[in-house]
């Protein structure tokens, strides 16, 4: 296995579906000779040309819409937004075209287009440019939203969702660009609708997505150090939602908090929340907890920023509280 | 020493008249209506002679609670329908807004189909989901009626991208009303297709309004073809009442779509005979401006001039008269007939399959 | 006091704070002498004039931005968009725009702006015509969000909306605008935040917003005859949320059913089941259910949009699986 | 008989120089330097060197982490920035963009309360919430920077609209950049401006890029000012490398505003010599290109022009340097010894009160 950043995971899948199928081409602003503002498509212009690789003016709702257009009629889009912030311009096309479409026509033609973007906080971008948005896309049927939170999983997802038939909401996060880990060699496919156990534990559950899962596990690390031995399950896809995976953990474990880089209220966090109690009730021991941003715009001033984030010792604060005296020294 | 300002430049001041395709001299369509075209011509006619009483079918069955939801009617707007339509290829795409059922018609899809979709019935083109709004066929390259005003501009930019890129010979015809321009979706859209040049129609149905306000209260660019200059797309302003017109227009534009790869802004001038939609009574407009433009009716017109030149008598148009009741009888007959939807497929198609997905999942 | 309907109720509402305070304006599309898509401001064009009811072009973001704007220098405007379908066009006015300009500039100036609008399905208006969209709002800090229920409180919190110095999404439900019911003569404010027991009952809760109220109270009715006693709570708003009403109900009755018109996963109910479950777990004899439309693109035909709807006999159903042995007959 | 087509219209092919204000004849300015007026155009001039020097210590500050986030620098562009905020009153309103120092800087919103800004801390103009992309002073009625590209148009139209309901005599500015006419809002927000007849002054700061796309990779329109012919309002081109020539079209579109109640489009073109941010190292323009624009630098054209008229002398020069220096290092000092925001304001500036609100609640 090679030890590769999320960014060049991504690069990796696009590289491959591109030539493996044609018909792929990626549109977004900036992402040709440019390279894309994060850099994810560095290089794909030289590759595959100005056709295949095109640049597009500052009109997202254009560019998801023409994304949808083309995958109409047999091209298979890949679609940039720059970041997560700029999409709210182009949501009418994602849940009002590109979920309905197949629906509301009787199935007579597919929308496979993938619209990728970064999410997340904590670089000082301010309130405008460091918002989660995952669940407006979660809650929408007809759309599959997918949080790789590992370079493994960023490669293998990003090919699932290019051969995918349907609109797929690939989102990123912008902290986890630089991380590393290792991705097979040989050609893999992550599948929709299966979590992962990233740390087996039987004390209590810790559940989350996207970079909440490394925030997750270094309090895993922390709460080991005292004694207390946390299952951390990483969702991978909100839609399809693999809530058994999570809901087994918690049967075991009897706890549960969910961690989630968006806002609490209204959150992914609430739904994960509200179907466990419904699947695990019967084993609960404390009702489930929730670890979030706080409800704020963000602030850009670093100090209130940090304060505002989730962060390991929250989650292992919060586990805390939850467990039995025995476990609090 | 004070500075001369720069006078603000402006496009130039061109008046309704001056803009509508062709002139006077030359009337549009002067030198078609000749025999060999017969056939052609007739079966023109006879489309918009089927738009006009399918549409009256379906305000009635409207009033009987057959059809429910909105209803929005091509009547009063047949020659821009049929004229438009007429001059595309059938590899061609078209997406269309909420008034779309004769757009649909005209492309070849069963009226049949069409009405049991606004019966909500399973034979329906999209199989009773869509209703009115959303009729759609992949076979006949008809890629929908979308109901957000504006929302499926840019999916006919990116069909046209794909056109190019498949190197196919089809183009795509994008159909909007007058209202729809000033919204942010058509500047993206339009902005975008002559960037890239794609083979794409814009074709505006200017029918005068939007719901209850006028163009004039809607835009300061009441000459829709106009507002291609802020692309420096080419654009015209053509007589939507006219069939022939519309059809040679249409085709001019085609033609710059599929031979040079570049897109038009296309305005044909019509109105809307019935309200927005059935629950609009239509207050808003005096009877004699209605007045005025039913006396421009397509339909009328356009037999009076095929009568003109012998093309047709009235035993004729009886003829066609007769065979239209009976195809939208029978479509009418067909929707009712029909079966709803089986609730046990309330779940289907939200997703298409996925043979990967299948494949990977070993499911 | 008088019975009106919720149109005419809003209508009041809007017509009062416009005699009592000029700076109030209303402007959307075909608000003035169409009177509205759906005739609520029909009449107050006559009364106020053109700059007061201000028709707009088909432009949903310049409609929500210009009253952002208006609402920065001194005005307080209210905006119609036709219906919450017709928003996503114009959410990132309402979201990066509305929501943040408080804080991310230090409070140095307010955005006293009401965006009304109706939700909502039941009419055959397919896919693109019968959504909620109210959770996108209600998961936004720096929003107001209220769902009125009834005329009285279609009237009193619209007036509350106005002369609230915060962007406030005023969200109307197309099915209640023929409804009627009891609206005191005298004026009247009905402050946010604050949920009302629409219905007492002791055996099981009922949490709702908006239209849900009513088919929550027809479900209540039914039991009744079934000799369960249901206690219907209509949240109000939905930010602020006041969920101790609701919390305080499920410590009585011990079980809850969330109702929501929205789709169910990661929407409103997911929210309000996972708070409960926090603040009423060791009350709770059952986990907490929700029932809400099916999650599909709404379908046009009848049948199918009659069966993706949630029903009181949804409701009802629920609840006696819910209940212990003794109250299923 | 084959039907002359009509041919498609355009708005007038107009060259980029024939279009910028004024003409070779009569520089833009040439009368105005005068010493009547020296005063004033020190003060610019100072403005000019105090922008320059603020964003180059910003630049540094932001090397050293001082700041954080994005950083966009209005370098290379002073006189569109003091031009245009030159000639607006006190009771005028401004919306920008994300690169903004400089407006604010101008409008008179204080250099420490920006660099503190940029610092994130309690002083700051946005104490400390903001940055550098959302720098706002009421006071000053400089309405803030915006992050979202083409955002802020809409909230200038709905203040213009504002203008006139008050009965105001104050009119509305709003600043974007050239890759923003190509967004939704910018369509929209036109139309309704001149629908409306609002004081606005668009001013478009085309510096030929946004990001790492030249204007002619984003648009078929690159002269932006031509844009306007599909709202019929106002527009001008003008050197926005000459603060006389900004200072002058602003002030013939702010008197439209303000006496005829009608919005321009004003285009100033410009260059930004360094990147789109801190991160963009701008390599998808020549050398050689940024070398150009750099022969033009504002500051020393405009000192050369002073300097020739006498209006100024090296000592002059110097001490305005020193002046400006002081202030600039001043405000960094500011900034650097503010404290940050409390903790325990994180949750503060969420919501306004409201009074009413208060009355009901009896809290
Ligand atoms: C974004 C959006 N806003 C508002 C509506 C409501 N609406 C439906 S049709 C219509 C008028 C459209 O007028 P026009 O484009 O001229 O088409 P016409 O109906 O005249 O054919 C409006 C406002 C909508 N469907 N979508
Ligand atoms: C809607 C949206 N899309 C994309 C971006 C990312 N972005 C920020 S600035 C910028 C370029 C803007 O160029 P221009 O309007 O010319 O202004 P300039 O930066 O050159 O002053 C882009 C694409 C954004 N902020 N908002
Ligand atoms: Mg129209
Ligand atoms: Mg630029």
């Amino acid at each position: 296995m090679a030890k590769i950043t999320y960014r060049e995971a991504l690069r990796q899948a696009l590289r491959e579906e591109m030539q493996r199928d044609p018909s792929v081409f990626l549109l977004g602003e900036d992402i040709a000779q440019f390279g894309g503002a994060y850099k994810v498509t560095q290089g794909l212009y030289d590759e595959f040309g100005p056709e295949r690789v095109k640049d597009t003016p500052i009109s997202e709702e254009a560019i998801v819409g023409a994304g949808i257009g083309a995958a109409m009629v047999g091209l298979r889009p890949v679609a940039e937004i720059m970041t997560i912030n700029f999409i709210l311009v182009a949501i009418d096309q994602i849940i009002n075209n590109a979920a309905k479409i197949s629906y509301m026509f009787g199935g007579q033609v597919c929308v496979p287009v993938v619209i990728r973007t970064p999410q997340g906080a904590g670089h000082q971008l301010g309130a405008q440019h460091s918002q989660n948005f995952d669940v407006y896309f979660a809650y929408v049927p007809g759309l599959k939203v997918v949080c790789p939170a590992t370079p493994a999983d960023a490669k293998g997802m990003l090919k699932t969702a290019i051969r995918d038939n349907n609109p797929v909401l690939f989102i990123e996060n912008l902290a986890l660009y630089n991380t590393v880990g290792e991705v097979p060699e040989e050609e893999y496919l992550v599948p929709f609708g299966k979590a992962r156990i990233a740390r087996e534990g039987r004390d209590i559950t810790i559940v989350a997505h996207s970079r909440m899962v490394l925030t997750a596990m270094e309090a895993a690390d922390k709460l080991a150090k005292e004694g207390i031995e946390a299952e951390v399950v990483d969702l991978r896809t909100l839609r399809p939602l693999d809530i058994q995976t999570p809901a087994e953990s918690v049967r075991k474990t009897t706890r549960a908090i969910v961690v989630g880089e968006d806002w609490r209220s209204y959150g992914v966090s609430a739904e994960i929340a509200a179907t466990l109690q419904e699947e695990a009730f019967d084993y609960l021991d404390a009702p489930i907890a929730r670890v979030n941003t706080a409800g704020i715009p963000m602030p850009y001033s670093k100090p209130l920023e940090s304060a505002a984030l989730p962060h390991a010792d929250k989650i292992v604060a919060t586990a805390k509280a939850m467990l039995p005296r025995r476990f609090r020294k | 020493m004070v500075m001369k300002p720069a006078e603000p430049r402006r496009a130039p001041e061109l008046s309704a008249e001056s803009a509508v395709g062709g002139s006077a001299q030359s009337p549009p369509g002067a030198g078609f209506l000749t025999p060999d075209r017969q056939a052609q011509l007739l079966h023109w006619y006879e489309q918009m002679v089927l738009i006009r009483q399918f549409e009256e079918a379906a305000a009635e069955m409207y009033t009987r609670a057959k059809i429910g939801g909105y209803l929005h009617l091509n009547i009063g707007e047949e020659a821009t329908v049929v004229g438009s339509m007429g001059a595309l290829a059938p590899q061609d795409y078209v997406f269309s807004n909420y008034r779309e059922h004769g757009h649909a018609i005209v492309r070849g899809v069963s009226p049949r189909a069409v009405m049991a979709e606004l019966f909500g019935k399973a034979t329906g083109t999209s199989k009773g989901r869509g209703g009115s709004m959303h009729i759609f066929d992949v076979e006949k390259r008809f890629l929908g009626g979308y109901g957000i005003v504006g929302g499926a501009l840019p999916l006919a930019v990116g069909a046209g991208f794909a056109m190019t890129y498949q190197s196919s010979d089809a183009i795509v015809m994008s159909v909007f009303g007058d209202g729809s321009t000033n919204i942010g979706a058509f500047h993206e859209s339009l902005n975008m297709a002559e960037l890239w040049k794609t083979p794409v129609v814009f074709l505006c149905v200017n029918n005068l309004y939007a719901m209850g306000k006028s163009v004039a209260e809607e835009t300061p660019v009441t000459e829709i073809w106009r507002k291609a200059c802020a692309y420096d797309m080419a654009a015209e302003r053509v007589d939507g009442m006219d069939l022939l017109a519309v059809y040679e227009a249409t085709t001019r534009a085609a033609d710059r779509a599929r031979q040079d790869r570049r897109p038009t802004l296309l305005e044909a001038v019509t109105y809307r005979y019935r309200g927005h939609s059935m629950a609009d009574a239509g207050t808003y407009r005096t009877a004699e401006e209605v007045e005025h433009w039913r006396r421009r009716d397509p339909i009328v017109t356009f037999r009076g001039k095929l009568i003109s030149v012998g093309l047709i008598d009235e035993a004729g148009v009886d003829e066609i008269d007769k065979r239209v009741e009976e195809i939208v009888t029978d479509a009418v007959e067909f929707a009712d007939q029909s079966p709803f939807p089986d609730l046990s497929t309330l779940y289907d198609f939200i997703y298409c399959e996925s043979a990967e997905e299948r494949e990977v999942t070993g499911g």
